[in-house]
C-alpha cells in the first residue's frame, strides 16, 4: 500500500520557479523516505498539481487531488491570496494540508481550520523579527516599498505595529508617502525617486522575485545604497533573486527569508543541502525546503499516529515537534502555525558562492518571533 | 422521426436530459468539472448575446462575474442565507453595474468597445484589488457557509459535491431558457439586425446606443448570475474573476465553440475545461500545448468547433 | 400649412470645408421632387444632414411643422421620415422576410420585447408580406439577403424604408446599378407607392431618365447652392442647368 | 494583345463565369456589356488576377496570366479601374499616383502627365483622396491606372453614378486614350459604351452570347431588347 | 521643484519604451489590421535572445543588434505559417490567433531559458551616472528617452518621404486596391511585420538592463501599448508618440497623487479618452 500526498504549487507561468523549486524539495524527500522504508511501511508516492497562482484553479487541482488520486495528505500553496480563499473548502474535504509558503498570517489566524498547518515561517514572523533588528539599528523615521497587494500592505501593517510596541519613539511615514508600486511594476525609478526625497532614516522594503530584482538593480543605479539611510529587505535572502542578481546586490544590506541553507550547523541541514546539491546542482531555496519538510512532518505525523488516517493524522499534527533543516519547529495546537526560527543577515561576498551569502547570520528565535494564538486571532 | 431529429429542440433536449443523469454514471471530480463547464458556460453565452448577436467584442465580462462573485460572498459573509435572494441580488447589483459600463461603451464599435470595456473591467478589477475593507483586497474574500434550500420542509445544503452539481445545473438550465427566449424574441431580431447593420437600424427608428445598452444589461445580469454560481461552487470571490485574462476565456470559449449557435459557446467551454485537464495530465507546459491546440482551431473551424461540425453533418443530412 | 418638409437656410461644413450653403426649400404633401445635381455637388451631404446622419452646421429642417433640426436619425424615423441609401444597406446575414420585419417590429414599439417569437406575431407578419409582394420580392422572402442579386438588393432596401410606413422617403439614387428593366419597374413601383399612399418622395439621381419621368419639381444643386428649381420643362430649358449639369447632349 | 479563352470562375461555389472567350487587339476599344450580375466585373476581375479562374487560360502579350497575381499582372501592363474606384482616401492625390507608379517601364506617363492630361485634378493636388466627390475619384482612378504605365486599359463601369456633363468629357477622355492602348470597358450603359467602342461582347449569366462590331450591335434589335434592355 | 524633472524623466523614459513597443503594434494594425496579442511576447523574445547574444559575443551593442534580428526570423515564421490566414477575419478570431502564439511563445521561452530571472548588464559607456537636480541618474534612461524620438523620426521619415512608406500606407488603406496598382502586397504584409516584430524585440532589447528577463515580462507592456495604440488613434503613429508620452508621465506623477488607484491609471486615460474621443486623439493614418 502507499502513502499518497498530493502537492499544488504554481508549476506554470510566470513563478513557475517557486513550484519547481518545491518539486525538487518534496521528490527528494519522498526518494529518501523511500529508500529508508517508508512511511509505517508504506511507500510514498507524490501527486503534482498546477495551482498556477490563480484561487479557482488552485481549488480544482486540491479537488482532483482528493476527489480523484484520493490522496492521503496536500502540502503546497505559494500565493497567500490563494491559501486564504482555499482554505475554508479543505474543511469540507476533510483532508489536512501542510502549507509550504504562503505567508498571510490569516490561514493560520481568522480563516483558520482544522485541517490546516503551515510549516513555513509566516509573514508576522518574519516583520517581527525585521522589526526586532530594526530597533538594533537606531533609526527613527521608517518609510517602505512594497508590492501594491495584500502581502505588501500587511507586511508594512505589522512592521509599523511591532516597531512602535519595540520602541514607541520610532515614527513611520504616513500611507501616502509610502511607495507601494502596482505588482506588475518594472520600472520603479519613480518610486526609488519618492522614496529618496522623503528622506528617512530607515526603508523596510518587502518586494519578492522580479520586483525585487529590478528594484535592487535600478535603486543601485540611482545612488539609493548610498543614501543616509538603513534598508531591510524582508525577503532579499531568497536564493533565486541572489542567484539571478548575482554581484550586482549591494553587500552590507541587512535581508530576511523563510530559510537560509547556511544558517546553521545541524547534521540534518548538512544533509539537507549537500543531498539537495549532488541531486540538483543548487543550493536550496525556501521553497524546496518548505516541500522537504513538509514531507517529513507528514511522515513523523504518520509514525506518531501510527496510521494514515487522515482524522488521526490531524491529531497527530496538533502539537507535533520535529527537527527540521532550518531548525526545530512545533505546530501549535491553536493555530496550527509552526513555531519555527527567523533568520536574517547581511549580504556578502564570498567567492565559494556564485552569489551574496549572510554574513552575520542572525537567528530569531521562533517563540520570541511568532505572535501568541490569542493575537493570531484563530478559534478553531 | 427524421423530423423529430431536425426538430431545433431535439439536440438542447437530449443535452438536458444527459446532464441530469450524468452524476449517476461519472466520478465526483468529474461532476465538479462538470459543475464548472456549466457555470462558465453560462457565462460564455450571456457573453455571445454580445459577441455572437449583436456583434459587440466585450472584454470586460469578467467585471460583472466578479461583481456577482462578490456579492455572493458578502452577503454570505454578512450572515444573508437565503439562496433566492443572494441569486437576485448578485443578478440585479451586475445589471446596474452593467447599466453604467454600457452607457458609456456602445457608442463604440468593434476593437474600441473591446479596449473599453477591457478599461471598465481593469477598473473594477482595480478596485476590487485594492479596496482592503470591503473586497479582502488582493487576497479575496473566503466563504464558509453556503446558503441552503428549504424545499418541502427539508432543508437541502449544498457541500456535497452532486448536490451543489444539481443546484448548478438547474439554476443556469434556467438561465439558459431565459436567454434562448431572448435570443427569439423580437429584441432578438433587433439585436442580429444590429449585428448586421446598425446604422439601417437607426434609420427605421432604433435608438442603437438603448437597444446596446440593454443587451449590454442582460448580458451583465447574466454573467453575474454565472458569478453568484462560482462563488457558490468555489467558495470564495477574488479579485482574479475581474481580470482581463478572466474576461478573456468567455470569448476564447465562444470562438472555440462557435458563436452563430446558441449553445456554441457552452460546447467551448466543455472543450476549453477537457482539453485543459488532458493536457495538464501529461505537461506541464500546458500552455505551450494549448496554444498549439488553439491554432488549427481558429484556422480551421470559421465557425467555431461546434458550429462547423453541426454545419457539416446537417448540409450532409440534407444531401 | 401643407408643407410636409420644409428647409431653411441650410448649410453644412466639413471642417472649414463648405460643402454645402444657404438651401431653403419646402415640398408639399404628396408631392414628388428631385434633387439633381453634378458629382460632388452635395446632394448626399444635403440627405445626411437632414435624415439625422449629422446635424447640420446651418439652417433648420422642419417635418409636419415641426423643428427636427439636429435630431438623431431614429427621432427623424420617429416623425415620419425615412431615407434609402447610395449604397445598398441592409441586413446581409438575415432573411428577406426578417430584413422587413426589423423595421416594422420598431414601428411597432415591440423592439424591447424580450419574450414572444415574432414569426407567430400575425399583424406583423401580414404586414411584411405585404410590403414584400407590393415591392415584388415576396417570393424570395425566405433567401438570405446577401445571397440575392444586386437588383434584388436594392428592392430590399426599398421594402425596408417602405415597411416603416413613412410620410415623407428621401431615396438616394434608388436606381444606381440596376439594369434598365429593373430601373423601368422601379419607376412605375416609385408611382404606385406615391399614387396609393400619399407618400411624399424626395429623391435624387443622375439618370435623367429616371427623373424626369417621375419628378413633378426639380431642385437643381450646384457647387452647394441651390441653382434652379421648377417643372421638369423649365429645368430642361434652364441655360444655366444646361451648363453646368445636363450637357448639351442630353436630349431626355 | 489579350486573349481570353473559355474560363471558368467561381465565388466560393457559385459557378460565375461558365466559358467566356474574349480578345482585345491594339488599337481598339472594345466593350463588355450586359446586365446586372451578368459577369462582367467578374470577367475583369478574372482577367486582373483577383479571382483566378478554375478552368481556360487567358494571355497577355503572349503570356499565362491566369493563375499570377494581379500586381504581377499590372506590372506586367495591365491597368485597373475598379467599379468602385477605390481611391486610397487617406493619400493625396498625388501620392495615389506616385504609389501606383511603376518606374520599371518604359515611362510614357510621368506623374506631370498625368496632371496635365487631367487639368481639373491639379487643383486638387494635395487634397486627400477621400475628400474629393465620385467623378473627382473616377478621374483620379482613371489618371491612378495610368501611372502604372498600363499597354491595355480595363475599365469597370466607369459611368456608373455620375453626371451626364462628366460622363460626356469622360468619353471623350476614354476616346484620347485609345491613342495609346487599347481598352476594355465594361458597361451597363449601352448607349455610352456602344457611343465610343469598336467592337462589343454582350455576356450574359456567365456566357458570352453576342460578339460583333459596333454597327452590328447597334443594329441587332433582338440583342438589344434582350440582353441590354435598350 | 527637483522632484517634478525626476518624475519627468523617470515618465518619459518609461514613456519612450512604450512608445516603441505601441509604434510597432500600432503599425502591424494599421497596416495588416491586425491586433496583434502576441506583440508583448516579441518583445520579451527580444530581450531573450538580446541576453543570449550579449552571452554569446559579451557584447551588448552586439545583442542589441543580432538579438531583435533574430526575433524577426520568428516573426517571419509566424507572420507565413499562421497570420496570413487571418487577414480579414473577424477581430476576435484575430485576437484568439495572436493570443495563442502569446501562450507558445512565452512557454518555448520557459522550456528554452527555464523560468528563473535573468539580468543584463548595460554597455559601460552607458552604466553610468550623472547628476541630475542633485540627484544620481543613471546614463542608460537619458538615452532611453533619447533613442525613442530617434527612431521614431526616421520611421515617420520613412512612412512619408519614400516611396516604400508611402505604398505602406496605401496598402494600409485599402490591400485589395493596392495589388490592382501594382504593389506586391504579400510582400508589404510580411515587410511590415517583420518591421513590427523588430520594434518590439528592439524594445525588449533596450529594455533589458533595465528590468529582470522572465518569461511573462510582455505581459504588462502589451496591455499598456494596447492602451497606447487605441489612446492614440488605432493605426495612428504621432498617436502612439504622444499617447505613449502621456502614459509614461501619469505612471511616474501617479506615484505621487494617484495614491492607492495607482493600479487604475493605464486605464482610467483609456476610459477618458475614448469618452471624449471616441477613435482616439489622432486618426487613422500611419
Ligand atoms: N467626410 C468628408 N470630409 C470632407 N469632405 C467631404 C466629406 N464627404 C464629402 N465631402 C466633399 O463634399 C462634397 C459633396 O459630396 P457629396 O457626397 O455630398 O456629393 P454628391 O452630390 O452626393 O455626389 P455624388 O453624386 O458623386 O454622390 C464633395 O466635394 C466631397 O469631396
Ligand atoms: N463576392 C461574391 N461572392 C459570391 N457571388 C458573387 C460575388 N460577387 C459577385 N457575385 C455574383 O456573381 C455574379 C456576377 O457578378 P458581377 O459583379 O461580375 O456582375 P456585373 O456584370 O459586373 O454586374 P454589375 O453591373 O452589377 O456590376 C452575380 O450573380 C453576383 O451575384
Ligand atoms: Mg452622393
Ligand atoms: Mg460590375
Amino acid at each position: 500500500s502507499t502513502a499518497k500526498i498530493g502537492f499544488t504549487y504554481i508549476m506554470s507561468g510566470p513563478f513557475s520557479a517557486y513550484g519547481q523549486f518545491a518539486k525538487q524539495g518534496a521528490e527528494l524527500a519522498i526518494e529518501e523516505i523511500n529508500a529508508a522504508g517508508g512511511i509505517n511501511g508504506n511507500k510514498v508516492e507524490g501527486f503534482f498539481e498546477d495551482s498556477t497562482g490563480k484561487a479557482d484553479v488552485a481549488l480544482r487541482a486540491i479537488r482532483k487531488l482528493v476527489y480523484q488520486d484520493k490522496v492521503d495528505m496536500l502540502i503546497g500553496l505559494d500565493s497567500s491570496g490563494v491559501a486564504k480563499t482555499v482554505v475554508p473548502s479543505i474543511e469540507q474535504m476533510k483532508t489536512p494540508l501542510i502549507i509550504t509558503h504562503a505567508a498571510t498570517p490569516d490561514v493560520t489566524g481568522s480563516v483558520c481550520n482544522k485541517y490546516t498547518f503551515r510549516i513555513s515561517l509566516n509573514l508576522a514572523q518574519n516583520v517581527k523579527a525585521a522589526a526586532l533588528l530594526a530597533k538594533e539599528t537606531g533609526a527613527k523615521k521608517w518609510t517602505t516599498v512594497g508590492p501594491d497587494y495584500a502581502f505588501g500592505h500587511q507586511s508594512w501593517e505589522y512592521f509599523e505595529k511591532y516597531l512602535k510596541e519595540l520602541n514607541p519613539e520610532t515614527t513611520f511615514l504616513p500611507k501616502e508617502d509610502v511607495a507601494f508600486p502596482p505588482f506588475k511594476t518594472t520600472d520603479f525609478s519613480a518610486y526609488i525617486t519618492k522614496v529618496m526625497s522623503s528622506k528617512p532614516d530607515g526603508v523596510f522594503i518587502s518586494l519578492w522575485g522580479g520586483n525585487l530584482i529590478d528594484f535592487v538593480r535600478q535603486a543601485s543605479s540611482m545612488g539609493f545604497f548610498n543614501g543616509d539611510f538603513q534598508v531591510l529587505f524582508s525577503l532579499g535572502a531568497a536564493t533565486e533573486v541572489l542567484t539571478a542578481l548575482g554581484d550586482k546586490m549591494p553587500e552590507g544590506l541587512w535581508v530576511g527569508t523563510r530559510y537560509w541553507f547556511l544558517a546553521n550547523d545541524s547534521a540534518k541541514n548538512k544533509s539537507f543541502v549537500d543531498s539537495y546539491f549532488k541531486k540538483y546542482g543548487a543550493y536550496p531555496s525556501y521553497n524546496a525546503h518548505g516541500a522537504y519538510s513538509a514531507v517529513y512532518a507528514y511522515k513523523a505525523a504518520a509514525e506518531k499516529a501510527g496510521s494514515l488516517d487522515k482524522e488521526k493524522i490531524v491529531s497527530a499534527l496538533e502539537g507535533l515537534k520535529l527537527e527540521i533543516p532550518t531548525g526545530t519547529i512545533e505546530f501549535r495546537k491553536g493555530d496550527h502555525q509552526a513555531v519555527t526560527d527567523a533568520h536574517w543577515g547581511k549580504t556578502a561576498a564570498d567567492t565559494a558562492y556564485p552569489h551574496r551569502i549572510l554574513k552575520p547570520v542572525k537567528i530569531f528565535n521562533g517563540q520570541d518571533v511568532t505572535p501568541s494564538v490569542a493575537e493570531s486571532g484563530c478559534s478553531m | 422521426m427524421m423530423k423529430l431529429l431536425r426538430h431545433k429542440l431535439f439536440g438542447p433536449t437530449v443535452l438536458a436530459v444527459l446532464l441530469f443523469f450524468a452524476p449517476l454514471i461519472i466520478s465526483t471530480y468529474s461532476v465538479m468539472i462538470l459543475s464548472e463547464i456549466l457555470i462558465m458556460g453560462l457565462m460564455a453565452i450571456s457573453f455571445n448575446l454580445l459577441l455572437g448577436y449583436t456583434g459587440l467584442l466585450s472584454f470586460g465580462q469578467g467585471a460583472f462575474f466578479g461583481l456577482g462573485a462578490y456579492c455572493a460572498a458578502l452577503m454570505l459573509q454578512a450572515g444573508y442565507q437565503n439562496l433566492f435572494l443572494i441569486l437576485l441580488v448578485g443578478m440585479l447589483a451586475s445589471l446596474l453595474a452593467s447599466l453604467v459600463v454600457g452607457f458609456f461603451s456602445v457608442r463604440l464599435d468593434e476593437i474600441f468597445f473591446a479596449m473599453i470595456t477591457l478599461g471598465f473591467g481593469m477598473l473594477f478589477f482595480s478596485i476590487a484589488h485594492n479596496w482592503l475593507d470591503v473586497t479582502g483586497g488582493s487576497d479575496g474574500l473566503p466563504v464558509f457557509v453556503l446558503p441552503s434550500l428549504s424545499l418541502l420542509g427539508n432543508e437541502i445544503t449544498f457541500y456535497e459535491p452532486t448536490r451543489m452539481y444539481y443546484l448548478v445545473f438547474g439554476i443556469v438550465l434556467l438561465g439558459l431558457v431565459l436567454l434562448w427566449l431572448i435570443v427569439h424574441s423580437p429584441f432578438g431580431l433587433i439585436l442580429k439586425a444590429m449585428r448586421e447593420n446598425k446604422q439601417r437600424v437607426s434609420f427605421v427608428g432604433g435608438n442603437v446606443r438603448l437597444l446596446r445598452i440593454v443587451a449590454f444589461a442582460i448580458s451583465g445580469a447574466f454573467t453575474g448570475l454565472a458569478g453568484v454560481l462560482f462563488c457558490l461552487f468555489n467558495s470564495m470571490a477574488t479579485p482574479e474573476f475581474m481580470h482581463w485574462s478572466f474576461s478573456a476565456k468567455p470569448v476564447i470559449m465562444s470562438i472555440i465553440g462557435g458563436t452563430g449557435v446558441f449553445l456554441g459557446p457552452l460546447f467551448g467551454a466543455g472543450i476549453f475545461f477537457v482539453l485543459e485537464q488532458i493536457i495538464i495530465q501529461y505537461t506541464e507546459n500546458w500552455m505551450l500545448f494549448l496554444g498549439i491546440v488553439l491554432v488549427p482551431i481558429v484556422l480551421f473551424f470559421p465557425q467555431g468547433v461546434f458550429g462547423t461540425l453541426r454545419n457539416k453533418i446537417f448540409k450532409q443530412g440534407v444531401k | 400649412m401643407t408643407d410636409v418638409l420644409r428647409i431653411e437656410n441650410l448649410g453644412h461644413s466639413y471642417g472649414k470645408f463648405k460643402v454645402i450653403e444657404d438651401i431653403s426649400l419646402s415640398i408639399s404633401k404628396g408631392e414628388m421632387s428631385a434633387l439633381i445635381g453634378p458629382n460632388g455637388a452635395g446632394k448626399t451631404t444635403f440627405y445626411n444632414a437632414i435624415s439625422g446622419h449629422f446635424p447640420p452646421t446651418r439652417g433648420k429642417v422642419f417635418l409636419n411643422g415641426e423643428n427636427i433640426t439636429g435630431f438623431a436619425a431614429h427621432r427623424v424615423v420617429d416623425k415620419g421620415m425615412c431615407r434609402s441609401f447610395q449604397i445598398t444597406n441592409i441586413f446581409a446575414a438575415l432573411t428577406v422576410l426578417e430584413n422587413v420585419i426589423s423595421p416594422l417590429i420598431i414601428q411597432q414599439r415591440k423592439h424591447f420585447k424580450i419574450y414572444g417569437n415574432v414569426f407567430k406575431d400575425k399583424q406583423i407578419i401580414e404586414r411584411a408580406m405585404l410590403v414584400l409582394e407590393q415591392i415584388g420580392i415576396a417570393d424570395r422572402a425566405d433567401q438570405v439577403v446577401a445571397n440575392l442579386a444586386y437588383g434584388d438588393k436594392r428592392l430590399v432596401e426599398m421594402a425596408i424604408v417602405l415597411a416603416r410606413d413613412p410620410s415623407v422617403v428621401l431615396l438616394d439614387e434608388p436606381t444606381a446599378g440596376m439594369n434598365p428593366e429593373e430601373t423601368e419597374n422601379m419607376i412605375k413601383l416609385i408611382k404606385k407607392l406615391a399614387n396609393n399612399s400619399g407618400t411624399t418622395f424626395f429623391i435624387t439621381e443622375h439618370d435623367m431618365k429616371v427623373v424626369f419621368s417621375l419628378a413633378e419639381k426639380i431642385y437643381v444643386l450646384h457647387q452647394g447652392h441651390l441653382l434652379a428649381q421648377g417643372s421638369p420643362g423649365e429645368i430642361r430649358s434652364n441655360e444655366h442647368v444646361k451648363e453646368a449639369y445636363l450637357g448639351r447632349k442630353v436630349h431626355a | 494583345m489579350l486573349k481570353v479563352k473559355d474560363i471558368h470562375t467561381y465565388y466560393d461555389d457559385s459557378y460565375i463565369l461558365q466559358g467566356v472567350d474574349l480578345e482585345v487587339s491594339a488599337g481598339e476599344i472594345v466593350c463588355l456589356l450586359g446586365r446586372n450580375g451578368a459577369g462582367k466585373s467578374t470577367t475583369i476581375k478574372s482577367i486582373v488576377g483577383y479571382n483566378h479562374p478554375r478552368k481556360g487560360s487567358i494571355t497577355f502579350l503572349g503570356q499565362e496570366i491566369s493563375k499570377q497575381s494581379a500586381f504581377k499582372n499590372v506590372r506586367l501592363g495591365l491597368g485597373y479601374v475598379p467599379e468602385d474606384r477605390r481611391i486610397f482616401s487617406e493619400l493625396t492625390v498625388q501620392e495615389n499616383f506616385e504609389v501606383s507608379f511603376n518606374d520599371k517601364t518604359e515611362i510614357r506617363w510621368s506623374i506631370d502627365d498625368l496632371f496635365s492630361t487631367f487639368p481639373l485634378l491639379d487643383k486638387f493636388r494635395h487634397r486627400k483622396g477621400g475628400e474629393l466627390s465620385g467623378g473627382e475619384q473616377q478621374m483620379v482612378a482613371i489618371a491612378r491606372a495610368l501611372a502604372g504605365q498600363p499597354k491595355l486599359l480595363l475599365l469597370d463601369e466607369p459611368c456608373e453614378g455620375l453626371a451626364p456633363v462628366i460622363v460626356e468629357q469622360l468619353g471623350e477622355i476614354i476616346l484620347r486614350l485609345k491613342e495609346h492602348f487599347p481598352i476594355l470597358l465594361a458597361e451597363q450603359n449601352a448607349h455610352f459604351a456602344l457611343e465610343i467602342s469598336d467592337r462589343g461582347y454582350v455576356i450574359d449569366k456567365g456566357l458570352i452570347c453576342f460578339s460583333g462590331t459596333q454597327q452590328e450591335l447597334q443594329n441587332n434589335e433582338e440583342i438589344k431588347t434582350r440582353y441590354l434592355s435598350v | 521643484m527637483e522632484i517634478l524633472l525626476l518624475n519627468i524623466l523617470n515618465g518619459l523614459s518609461w514613456g519612450m519604451l512604450l512608445f516603441l513597443i505601441a509604434v510597432g503594434l500600432t503599425t502591424v494594425f494599421g497596416v495588416l489590421g491586425v491586433l496583434n496579442f502576441a506583440h508583448g511576447s516579441l518583445f520579451m523574445l527580444g530581450a531573450y535572445l538580446c541576453m543570449q547574444t550579449m552571452q554569446l559575443f559579451d557584447s551588448f551593442w552586439l545583442g542589441l543588434l543580432i538579438g531583435p534580428l533574430c526575433a524577426v526570423f520568428v516573426g517571419l515564421l509566424i507572420e507565413k505559417f499562421l497570420l496570413k490566414r487571418v487577414y480579414g477575419r473577424d477581430v476576435s478570431f484575430q485576437l484568439l490567433l495572436t493570443f495563442a502564439v502569446l501562450l507558445i511563445l512565452d512557454d518555448a521561452v520557459r522550456v528554452i531559458w527555464g523560468s528563473g530571472y535573468h539580468v543584463v548588464e548595460p554597455p559601460a559607456i552607458l552604466n553610468g551616472i550623472i547628476s541630475v537636480a542633485g540627484q544620481d541618474y543613471p546614463v542608460y534612461r537619458l538615452f532611453l528617452v533619447l533613442i525613442g524620438p530617434l527612431i521614431g523620426g526616421l520611421l515617420w521619415a520613412f512612412f512619408h518621404y519614400t516611396k516604400w512608406g508611402k505604398i505602406i500606407r496605401a496598402a494600409s488603406f485599402d490591400n485589395i486596391m493596392a495589388e490592382g496598382v501594382g504593389i506586391n502586397v504579400p510582400l508589404i504584409y510580411t515587410s511590415v511585420f517583420a518591421l513590427g516584430t523588430w520594434l518590439a524585440a528592439l524594445g525588449g532589447a533596450l529594455a533589458a538592463p533595465q528590468q529582470s528577463l522572465i518569461p511573462s515580462m510582455g505581459e504588462k507592456i502589451i496591455i499598456e501599448s494596447f492602451i497606447v495604440v487605441v489612446v492614440g488613434g488605432m493605426g495612428s503613429f504621432p498617436g502612439a508618440f504622444v499617447g505613449a508620452l502621456m502614459l509614461g508621465l501619469l505612471e511616474s506623477f501617479g506615484t505621487v497623487f494617484a495614491g492607492r488607484m495607482q493600479m487604475a491609471i493605464p486605464y482610467i486615460l483609456l476610459a477618458v479618452i475614448l469618452l471624449v474621443k471616441p477613435t482616439g486623439l489622432f486618426r487613422k493614418g500611419v
